[in-house]
């Protein structure tokens, strides 16, 4: 390995200034702090509710008492002070990107600008009623059109629906719009291809739209080969579910030749896009033969993951699937119409709707703001620092942690605990005690086909040296795993709390608290 | 870049160490064929102080709670958010973090969540609750489903003020596992009539919105029955959530699972989204329930943590025979409700919905008097009715309009059959005067 | 002590779960973070200038190549994730009232409402500027003088300047105007007398007005009494600063003779409003016989101390003083002059100025916010049971820390480590041990009168429970000084750094970061 | 109580603790005759809802950037805030701490002081700089107060150009240990002139603004020579400290101290303040400097570490032979200020500095060329600079005012003698276009 010197020494670990100190992460102090409701005080109050200034009422009297709850459980009582203190300590237990490296694979845990913040939060956006007349939210219905245009640009696809409200509501509304393409067709198809590598989002969502999933293996070079696609392919089957870059990190260096195959048997091709952040500005999807996808704004388009959502998970489409979008969608008007936008739910061969509204439009405004910030330039140098990051994480780490794959990644390198053997340290405990050096583990087991897989996704927000210090970190675990196997096999040591027993919960589910007595 | 650190410095040390001569050569697995050869076509990037000022000037185009006193609610409810929500939901520790899978550096977001099911079973009446769903819609497909495989039946019987917008996504999602949707007919009075004739041994559930569509209160006794009778579930979908602090619990009056929206708990009307859909049900029936689940558990020393389980229900494990496919859901809104809820607590919490029915009785009352206008539905109400208006519900609303009010929703694409009526909602935000304003203008009698 | 029972156990303290738990507090993770500058990397960019739409134009050009400067020194570069990771990280490293209790005495240190930052970040009040004409500032002009009058009302003043940043400005007015009241009666004085037990800034405030100062001493009840001061008045003394309550804690209950005493050779008698919160609609400064007085905003009205600032002073006076205020004043129109409210610059007898403008005007705001919100019964409510909590901690740790006084406290105690004497555990331990139980330390060695003193304020803001806890921490460091001494005296154990050498750092000051080479 | 958790259940109990029978009970230390017997007389307490409309109605009858263009600088400068400056900023851990006398527990505050200090003293050239004085106007005051400790002189000397109200704070504060002020005049191009006449052996020091007050640029050379000649100290102030970013550095021109307002980096105009003291001088002079300072130290194990340092200057160790009688400071917004400047860094601050440069000289260029405008003033400027009208100060902002531009402030009460004129300011947030919007309002040519 060149440049081993050359990486800055992490802060603070020169001798007499390590003790207590793990690379980026240190001992210190956590704040202690109970349930609210083990905080409640009867009489304690939060919030003012404003005077009345209508006739008082007494709603028994006219919903009839049998209507009328008499109390209500479950909330606590506590004033202003303690709520924020509560809140504000638990959230002190928490890992999170603006405090540092989030290597999580497949999650694309980028920095989340905050002007988008402001951005989403502008009374026009974030303060107006999705019912209010057309006329009085043209502003955001303009946003809407635009973003629209942006993502089919960016995907190379033709059409866009922002309204799922994750990347597996856009699956669902692809592959039902896979569906309805087929029955429009007069084609019956039950069957849907799945890469063993694929996430569980994709069967799941194809089962959900009532198809049989089949499973493609991956070639051991974790690439989909023509040949298992031809074999499994047939007229039986409505779609290939491909994602590109794949779970591995790789480019499915046969893409135009699987989706050749896939459309010679009257199939289509979904793309799952949870991996764009790879190819911004480098391929498109619609490009390679992709027929319908979803974007991870949460992703890509860096929108906070706010600790599990709310995402975005807009759908594009090639011109075959536009007539089976779901409704509504935001229209241009035009001629006699007049200028401006409208919402046009008049879609006869829609899928129907999906969301209550138009899917997570704060969201929508936050990933417009990061379009808009980066420009074409910006997009496609993201898209290459991604990949430089990855690459320069597998081939710092490959010689500690036997990569599962060969060769130039995309935007994340999947790594292994093979050495480990013998030792008795696992993945899960190199992930563990990640958390003692100052950083959130990788993403864990998966994908499924690799054994012990730690994957790992940098994505363009990390920079050279911190890079160099995350390596450390598991150039330096790696060492602990041989010289003092306990010391990761025990770890975390520096949290709150140390390793959790998932197997208790999960066999004596505790869902929620109730009183002592009430156990 | 601002928010890509490396430097073309930068850039040349790590290609020195990968070994490879360029950022180019890294794309090599992708055929050329397959490559942009092109700029995007997009609008070059601009500075922050540009894109704020560009998003300004569209967000200044659009009617808000900063520009207009709304009355429009119809599944999405203007109410007070305190200080306080923005201001802990908006850490970075909640923000910028991921799905807790990874519980010893999650425990904020996991406990968090934790508490949340726990108040919303107090609310519901129910023993389990989720980490959430996406909205109120898909919530309630979701709950449908649900009940699909408890009971290995296909029919789905709807009251008839389920939302439309709901009924929709409902009929999108229950039709690949091969559900059909029966919806019930609206009385004179504005509530479902006829349940029992629709339920038969075919029938998974029974959803009923409470309060329905049209703001009237359902008898949700009577749903019951029907739904006992023939072995079927009986789902509550609520969409104005502030209803349950002032309404018997729907677990208490017999509900299998509650479903709906929490939007009015702390989270923005944001033009439709992001929202949070809830799902509660008992305790028999969790390992069928969609969505993630905390629970308790203890670490190595005993020491009391939380921890995301029952998994192998998801879609992560179970893939293609998971209950559900959802995986990213509205983690940062049931924060902000858990947040909300914490601060009104039960008495601020009656209050305020005591407040709001206050609102809708004094309005209801004043629409009684108001030469034209008329209140066609008879039914009870919570803090939504609607107001037959003298001319048609768009000039009504126009009208206001010019008021600065955004005064509800007009009911023509809705309910025809009630003549001109718009769907009026009065909550916290509205004071007296301004409803003796609206219905001024609804009658066309005032300004 | 009756009731300790009762006192919740904090969470998590039982055998099996007490494991690396002190109290509130734990141990956890800190993150290490290195200077700006040593993150810094050539070429980085944190924030994107706009695109320049006039003629560009070469600064050296138009004003000399020598009055341009060639490079900026001292600043880093970063990008934008590597800034906001930076100053996240640093911020866990502090102590906050959001956290929990924050028992500094004299500096309340209550809880800031959420909804005085929104208040003060209404665009009308924060991106206003000073000096737009009047006609396009009634909003904050007429706010500012409600506010005047409100807090005239809680103070029993006649009239306010909002001027002074703070405390010490607000001191500073006060003197300005005392010497400028006797001076306008041709009455040369050159002294004031100030109390041993008050407050630094009284006698530097004083000495800045160009006064000599003469201290009093406290009794040994650590009241101020008639006798001394009677013995210290003359013609020559300018005035008396008071501080009631004052720095041990105690209402001065002879003020009404102390006052008479001072007035009556001519003087007059400036009010320290810093402990204020003791007496919020109990009693009035300007009922007792004070003729002018400072408000610390940041204290008593819950504008939050930001790490040290900003804070607000206002001053307030009875009609004699009032000519002297300093300029502007916010004036309500009437009659010919038209409705709405003006700045008042012609006030010919003023002090001056002391601000550039009219004051930490977003302070006033916050400060306005919670007048509003409290309203007179939630005033005297905060007055009462900040009074309340000081008694209850006082009686619950009397027994364990020698107590510097006797009898009812009113907003705060001051203890000593008076009982610690041949452990070698001293005050400063104490203080730093509290660290480790999860609390900030209270004031420490003030008042100077007091030895060892320990001064606790714990404020309206905590509940019973939380004072409970935080008697439960004192009270197992009183053990611990007694059985295991050493443990207390090198506490912190668990922040990132521990005990910091002050001396050291005084010795050989290092004010600024220097690259390597140039240190 | 909201903000005040304890219940009369919690009070009972503790008075039971207390051994004291009421609340009243504690307040016995208050004589009997000083105890208010009414209760206060303000407005009573309303919801958080009532309280944000209430502002919120103020807020909205103010003129603002939201609302309106500014071309109005005279010592606080309207500049963009990029949004992570508020998002930092207003954590919790830094908003609701306190002063760091425990360093230990408040190494986040002091890390950043230190951060500042350090950038302070690359922007002015100086060796020291402290933790913030409470605005431009008191830390010039406090300067010349330092000047006059270090001299044992009583005199200042003035440029002509220092912002007027910062001259009466000046002259507030120096009265009482006996300094006494003196101004020079101003030459016809704008500049001071015949400094040489006003220094003599009993001057402390020489202030001079850069820019000054009319925005011209001072000869500092000229300024430093009689200083060093008299043994007197220079010391520059700066109202609009983004002129440090293109101007050649203080210190290195000869000034012992640097004071001023950093207002422009990151902080709000907020109607004049909270805003942003600074002091930086030689490290020679720093045992009389007022204010706070951090220092580098070591922990028990050698770990590095800050702490507030050289305290036996400040009050609270000194009391009245300290060397100033500040105590709470403006420490949120030096943080704020060095968060903008860690997020310009060197070259974001030159480009924002030159595009500021580049608006005054477009905008001067073409007030040459429209007819009823003048430039009074030859010297060059940075981004601010006089007007000469047709009529009259107000009647021309008057104008401005009903385009929706705060057009610069009127100089007839700061300086009649260039007749009818305004000072306007360019920074980067007013376009070429309401450039040209402004001088045809001033002109009375447009619209
Ligand atoms: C590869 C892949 N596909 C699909 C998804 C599902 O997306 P979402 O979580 O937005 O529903 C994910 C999310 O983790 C993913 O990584
Ligand atoms: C008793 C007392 N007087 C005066 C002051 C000075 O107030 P400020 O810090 O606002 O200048 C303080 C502040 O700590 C104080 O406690």
């Amino acid at each position: 390995m060149s440049g081993e010197s050359g990486a800055p020494k992490p802060h603070g670990t020169d001798s007499a200034a390590s003790i207590g100190r793990v690379g980026h992460g240190a001992r210190g102090i956590a704040y202690e702090e109970p349930l609210l409701f083990e905080r409640s005080r009867p009489g304690r109050e939060g919030c003012r509710v404003p005077a009345s200034d209508v006739p008082s009422v007494v709603a028994a009297d006219r919903l009839g008492a049998a209507a009328v709850r008499e109390d209500l459980p479950g909330l606590p009582e506590l004033s202003e002070v303690e709520v924020v203190r509560h809140f504000t300590r638990i959230s002190t237990w928490n890992y999170a990107v603006d405090l540092g490296l989030y290597p999580l694979g497949s999650c694309t845990m980028k920095y989340n600008p905050k002007l988008n913040e402001v951005a989403a939060s502008l009374p026009g956006f974030a303060h107006a009623h999705p019912l209010q007349p057309a006329s009085l939210s043209q502003g955001i219905l303009a946003l809407l059109h635009d973003l629209e245009r942006h993502l089919a640009e960016v995907s190379g696809m033709d059409r866009v629906s922002l309204q799922p409200a994750a990347g597996a509501q856009g699956e669902l509304a692809g592959v039902m719009m896979i569906r309805a393409y087929h029955e429009s067709r007069g084609d019956r198809r039950s069957k849907v291809l799945i890469p063993d590598s694929a996430h569980g989002t994709n069967p799941a969502s194809a089962a959900l739209s009532g198809y049989t999933c089949v499973s493609v293996p991956s070639g051991p070079d974790g690439l989909l080969h023509p040949e298992q696609v031809a074999e499994a392919m047939s007229e039986d089957v409505a779609a290939l579910m491909l994602t590109n870059p794949n779970t591995l990190g790789l480019f499915e260096t046969h893409v135009l030749e699987i989706c050749e195959i896939v459309h010679a048997k009257g199939g289509l091709v979904y793309g799952d896009g949870a991996n764009l952040n790879a190819l911004l500005g480098i391929a498109r999807p619609g490009d390679l033969g992709i027929d319908v996808m979803h974007f991870n704004l949460h992703k890509t388009f860096s929108t906070p993951h706010g600790g599990g959502g709310p995402g975005a998970g807009p759908v594009g489409v090639k011109n075959s699937l536009a007539p089976f979008l779901p409704v509504p969608v935001v229209r241009r008007l035009g001629g006699s119409e007049g200028e401006g936008f409208a919402l046009d739910y008049e879609f006869p061969r829609s899928i129907g709707r999906l969301h209550a509204n138009f899917g997570n439009v704060g969201m929508l405004v936050r990933a417009f703001a990061y379009l808009r910030s980066l420009g074409p330039d910006g997009l496609r140098r993201c898209g290459e620092m991604a990949v430089l990051n990855a690459n320069y994480l597998l081939a710092r780490l490959a010689t500690a942690y036997a990569p599962a794959t060969t060769g130039p990644v995309m935007h994340e390198c999947v790594l292994t605990d093979r050495l480990f053997e013998g030792t008795g340290v696992t993945t899960m405990d190199v992930a563990k005690r990640l958390i003692d050096h100052g950083y959130h583990p990788p993403t864990i087991y998966f994908p499924l086909i690799v054994h012990g897989a730690l994957m790992i996704e940098p994505t363009e927000s990390e920079s050279l040296e911190g890079l160099d210090q995350f390596v450390a970190a598991l150039l330096e675990i790696a060492r602990e795993a041989r010289e003092e196997p306990d010391l990761v096999r025990g770890a975390p040591h520096h949290t709150r709390v140390s390793r959790l027993d998932e197997t208790r919960a999960a066999r004596r589910p505790v869902l929620r608290w109730q009183p002592a007595g009430e156990r | 870049m601002r928010f890509v650190p490396n430097t073309n410095a930068d850039v040349a040390t790590m290609l020195e160490r990968i070994g490879v001569p360029s950022v180019e050569a890294l794309f090599s697995p992708i055929p050329a064929r397959a490559r942009l050869s092109r700029a995007l076509d997009l609008p070059p990037g601009a500075s922050e102080q540009e894109v704020l000022a560009e998003l300004g000037t569209l967000a200044g185009r659009d009617a808000s709670l900063a520009s207009h006193r709304y009355f429009l609610g119809a599944g999405v409810y203007p109410h007070f958010i305190p200080a306080a929500v923005d201001a802990l939901a908006s850490r970075a520790e909640f923000t910028t973090s991921y799905t807790p899978y990874q519980p010893e550096i999650s425990q904020g977001t996991l406990q968090a969540i934790f508490e949340w099911q726990t108040m919303i079973c107090g609310l519901t009446g129910l023993d389990v609750a989720n980490a959430s769903l996406y909205d109120g819609a898909s919530a309630t497909a979701e709950a449908a489903l649900m009940a699909m495989r408890l009971t290995r039946r296909p029919k789905i019987v709807i009251s008839a003020g389920l939302h439309p917008h709901y009924r929709d996504v409902l009929g999108t999602y229950v039709g690949g596992p091969g559900g059909k949707v029966v919806s019930a007919t609206r009385s004179q009075d504005g509530r479902t009539c006829a349940l029992a004739s629709l339920v038969d041994e075919e029938t998974a559930c029974i959803i009923v919105q409470q309060p329905a569509f049209l703001g009237v209160l359902e008898d949700l006794a009577a749903a019951e029955a029907v739904a006992r009778e023939h072995g079927a579930l009986l789902i509550v979908c609520v969409t104005e959530a502030l209803s349950l602090a002032l309404l018997r619990a729907p677990g208490d009056l017999g509900a299998d699972v509650v479903c709906g929206e929490a939007q009015s708990f702390g989270v923005p009307m944001g033009f439709g989204g992001p929202h949070l859909g809830l799902l509660a049900a008992r305790a028999a029936h969790v390992r069928q329930m969609p969505g993630r689940l905390v629970g308790e558990t203890v670490d190595g020393q005993g020491r009391r943590g939380f921890v995301l389980t029952l998994s192998t229900r998801e879609q992560h494990i179970r893939r293609e025979r998971a209950t559900s496919n959802i995986c990213t859901n509205q983690g940062l809104m049931l924060l902000r409700a858990t947040i909300y809820l914490a601060l009104l607590g039960p008495r601020g919490l009656r209050r305020l919905a005591e407040l709001n029915f206050a609102k809708a009785e004094y309005a209801k009352a004043q629409v009684a008097r108001t030469p034209g206008l008329r209140l066609p539905l008879a039914a009870p109400t919570f803090n939504e009715f609607v107001v037959g208006v003298p001319d048609s519900g768009a000039a009504a609303l126009a009208r206001a309009q010019s008021a600065g009010i955004v005064g509800g929703l007009d009911l023509a694409p809705y309910a025809d059959d009630l003549g001109p009526a718009v769907l009026v909602c009065t909550t916290e935000l509205v004071s007296r005067s301004d409803i003796d304003r609206l219905l001024a203008a609804l009658a066309g009698s005032g300004r």
